[in-house]
């Protein structure tokens, strides 16, 4: 594993950052005793995948899977073999989804995290095939999935090879509903677009953490598109919710417990 | 780059005039008689071979903006140009039970040829009137929640589903995310997946992303030649990389969008041929075409059990991208 | 048969009669080769049973089915066994429901067709058992089901027991669904409460008639739960089809054609 | 008639009488002593074997009217209390995945007794800021969309359904028809109808008609003792027919909505006995006895196959009525 060998939270100094939304000074201690989440606002600032599966699994449960399938440039994109190669050195990792089987309140999982850090988290053709293994490993196991999105969308450099990722994913969450596994998203800041619009929003639960930025076009798209003026909290959790979309709104340190209990409940198979 | 087309009128052009000729010329041998009148008719082929040529060397050699442009040209044959031809007792059904109609995606029973199936497809209008009404082929989440209404009835009555793919991209107003456009996007993905009746999809004009894909989940995925599929609008995909959407043309050739692409890149199952010029010259002749690819398919897709059509789809999308067996030897980059 | 041996169409003598919507006076034979469709405004009168079967089905096609059921009073409810009693004598039949066997372009079907003017096509214990068989035949021979409904809603003087006829008839629904053969419903004036909120809103097709009145709620109970205004269309076929409930609105003179085509397209079995 | 109570508060007043009366015997005894005390504690159980004689015989000889009255009556246990008492771990799920959350109904998986089932049930508010906030439990289009959802899932992930029903009837607003009230009960009927999982429906308070059944359909249809069931408010009922909504309790009694009715009729399959005086005297055995009646049916039906408790659910709805296999001679007016 180089589970985050590399990750970072928002500086400021060693002992202190600044929160990004309230902007008051905090403990660095603190603030990650607080998983990430300022004391002040509530802000839940963005988590790498390694802390993420710190804070959710099972400790030691997580077994990382496919960590060697690395993105390529199937097209010869213009500038995108660098890009990648660039955020491959950052990461130490070769894509930014982490994916595996992991243990939560000692019940098996199949789990996929997405690293916004990892070019937007966005969805090529190897993040899609990582999603797609994982649902698939619930299925196959007959154990529940879960997965933590964090996506600006389809990688647009793969080209239709992207988009083609949206079906085969969808293709997979078929696969637990046939096999009657369940399969759980969590909605982390920002998930949109094409990974919205495909594996992420048929779920069989979605939990969302608060505030996060959700939504199916950016905002520029979106501003284009506007007869009706969008309201404050477009495109977030609790506009989510409003609407239906999404099932709960979770607070980072209550997240675990829930997604705990959800395991135990919708169990694993018919 | 800079010299891009903005749009597909503007290599019509020497055609335009060139046809301008024609006419003239065909006036004048028709008042003419004799040597004068062969001399003209003779003339006339020649201006007509130079037409046809012109036609076969630009349209064979489109770059991929021009494919884009053209993907887009209001004459090209739509969504209902199709099942006027080629269907019989098309009946629309527009409920989608939950919220109201979609005039973006459209969709009922019909006969091909003589066999019951249903018809689903993104609908473009010509005149601004026209256009407005069908909300520019973008579709809301209704049209997606009607389609997986008629998806469901196909899968129960056994209809072979068709659908026509011809949007810029699904509708991306605040009523659209209010209402769920990503879910019902994904729903009908998923619904379509779970059919156990053939389905085909043929990408007739613009292949937008997920507004396209969203009724994109076909046994066998067909293109038109002069269509595109795209993840997304070239223009779009300049703002983003390089802060400058005036770069589409550049955008348009690093996609790989055109149909010749997606045969290549293994992700379209046939490509088919539009008439000399393009399908809007010959409509007549662009559908039979379109029908005789449908009824190829439909013939061998009829063959195959429920179990082995849903189960064939699933294979198609889930090997497309050639990473199915993946291991790190495969992939540059793999350590 | 005793099919519609006294119904009867707005009078106003016997050559003439005036329209219900725009009182204009149309001469009876016109009217009547017209469908009972006013010339001048286009007002879909209500048919009877008999009426809408002539006009609808293969000439002699029809063959009653269950005509010898007959309502009668379960809860011994005050006036009801007198209700009943007048509205057997008037009609000449034992129930609101007409149903049986029919063909449309050669095409067998089971049908059932609902007289308004039975007490009001009101949903009893035999409407339901009648609307059941109906759907029932459908799925058990392999062919369509075709519905007309009229009709003010559940019959509240048979109780709890008609209210067990949404559920009675809804099971006849899943039952042609899990048989894959086709229902279609077409909503006439009026079709309201109990029969739109069951078996009617779930017809794989829904047709209506232009105008009809189609509500959930009647007219005094909505108006008492009206925070918003209510639109001028509310609860007609417009609206209907307006907020995505029917599929089409087909003039009377289009709808053999349109169900012929329908029968023929979806079919009979797997 | 005209004398029919208005809220069931009005046979309470002796009630409240004698406990006032009580409470203050019981005051005097604990500062007395010796025979004076003895005294008192005998007057006290005097007092209270005649308030017990009182609920004896009031609540075994309500009329249909003042089970109205009662089966309204805001103290008594609601579906989350319910849920509090006999459910761990209940996991409300909000979401229709069409158009916003609905507060009159709710839902979600939870362990009952150690067994994972999902639970949906209509809610009442007490406070009137809850009452409108749960919409006084009048459900919109979106709570059985979001109802049909959670019945998909259990029926994926094997979960028994355990719905209450307590509600005066669907939500008839505008809104709600435009977003097809109608289609909504009917579609969620229809899903329990598809389910192969075992359902059991009890009524705790308020059977407010389509409403109510629209969650329903269960295997085995329970009834509090003092719950109704009615296809129309006993007033609605009234001014229908008499023109005269004052007249409720005549149509109450018309329209035999109480629980024993419901037996007799073959309507309900058990009544649920409610602690001495109603459930909200003592809402802890009044789940007890929920609680027990549940597990009782759960543990028959969870001994049958999943196609066995589909088929059972359509026999007993399709049979409830005894017109089955009728025959005229079976019916008073048949010929
Ligand atoms: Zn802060
Ligand atoms: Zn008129």
């Amino acid at each position: 594993m180089r589970l985050g060998a590399k990750s970072k939270t928002p500086t400021f100094s060693d002992a202190f950052l600044q929160c990004a939304r309230c902007k008051k000074t905090l403990f660095r201690r603190e603030f990650e005793a607080n998983l990430s989440v300022c004391p002040y606002c509530s802000h839940h600032h963005r988590l790498s995948a390694a802390q993420r599966i710190a804070i959710t699994f099972d400790v030691d449960s997580f077994v990382e899977l496919d960590s060697d399938l690395a993105s390529d440039d199937p097209l010869s994109f213009p500038e995108y073999s660098e890009k990648l190669a660039g955020a491959v050195a950052k990461s130490d990792r070769l894509d930014g989804i982490v994916c595996g089987t992991a243990t939560i309140g000692k019940l098996p999982v199949s789990i996929a995290v997405s690293d916004f850090g990892f070019m937007g988290g966005s969805m090529g053709r190897v993040a899609g095939e990582k999603i797609t293994r994982t649902l698939e490993r619930g299925a196959d196991r007959g154990i529940p999935s879960i997965i933590f999105c964090a996506s600006g969308g389809a990688r647009m450099q793969e080209g239709l090879l992207s988009l083609m990722q949206m079906a085969k994913t969808t293709a997979a969450v078929e696969r637990c509903r046939s096999a009657g596994t369940p399969y759980i998203a969590v909605f982390t800041d920002p998930t949109m677009a094409g990974v919205l619009a495909s594996y992420a929003s048929i779920a069989d639960v979605i939990l969302a953490e608060p505030r996060a930025l959700i939504g199916f076009a950016g905002a520029r798209v979106s501003k284009q598109a506007q007869v009706v003026k969008a309201p404050d909290d477009f495109q977030t959790s609790e506009f989510l919710l409003k609407h239906g979309m999404i099932d709960r709104i979770v607070p980072r340190k209550e997240l675990r417990d829930t997604l705990e209990s959800l395991v135990a409940l919708l169990g694993g198979g018919k | 780059m800079s010299t891009a087309p903005k749009t597909w009128k503007e290599w019509e052009k020497p055609l335009i005039e060139l046809e301008e000729a024609l006419g003239k010329l065909q006036e004048l041998a028709n008042r003419a008689t004799g040597t004068e009148r062969d001399r003209l008719l003779e003339k006339i082929k020649g201006f007509e071979k130079r037409r046809d040529r012109y036609l076969d060397t630009k349209y064979h050699n489109l770059s991929a903006w021009e494919e884009v442009l053209l993907a887009r040209a209001e004459p090209r044959p739509y969504t209902l140009d199709y099942i006027n031809a080629l269907f019989r007792d098309f009946i629309e059904l527009q409920g989608d039970r939950r919220h109201g109609p979609d005039n973006a995606i459209l969709g009922g029973p019909a006969f091909f040829n003589g066999q019951r199936v249903m018809v689903v497809g993104h609908q473009k209008g010509r005149t601004i009137s026209e256009r407005t009404h069908r909300n520019f082929a973008m579709s809301r989440p209704e049209g997606y929640r009607k389609a997986i209404r008629l998806f469901e009835m196909a899968d129960r009555f056994n209809l072979p589903v068709i659908s026509f793919i011809d949007t810029p991209a699904a509708d991306p107003s605040v009523e659209s995310e209010s209402r769920g456009i990503s879910e019902a996007i994904a729903a009908s993905m998923l619904s379509m997946f779970e059919l156990r009746v053939p389905t085909i999809a043929v990408v007739i004009g613009e292949g937008g992303s997920g507004g396209a894909i969203g009724i994109g989940i076909g046994n066998k995925v067909l293109m038109m030649e002069h269509a595109i599929y795209s993840v997304i609008p070239p223009e779009g995909c300049a703002a983003i990389l390089w802060r400058a959407p005036e770069r589409g043309a550049e955008a348009a050739d690093a996609l790989r969008l055109t149909s010749r692409s997606a045969l290549e890149l293994g992700l379209a199952d046939e490509i088919i041929p539009e008439p000399r010029g393009g399908a809007h010259r010959d409509p007549a002749v662009a559908a039979e075409s379109v029908g005789a690819a449908i009824q190829m398919h439909l013939d061998q897709l009829c063959k195959m059990s429920p179990d082995a059509l849903k189960q064939h789809r699933y294979e198609r999308f889930r090997s497309v991208d050639g990473l199915r067996e993946a291991s790190p030897s495969d992939l540059p980059l793999g350590k």
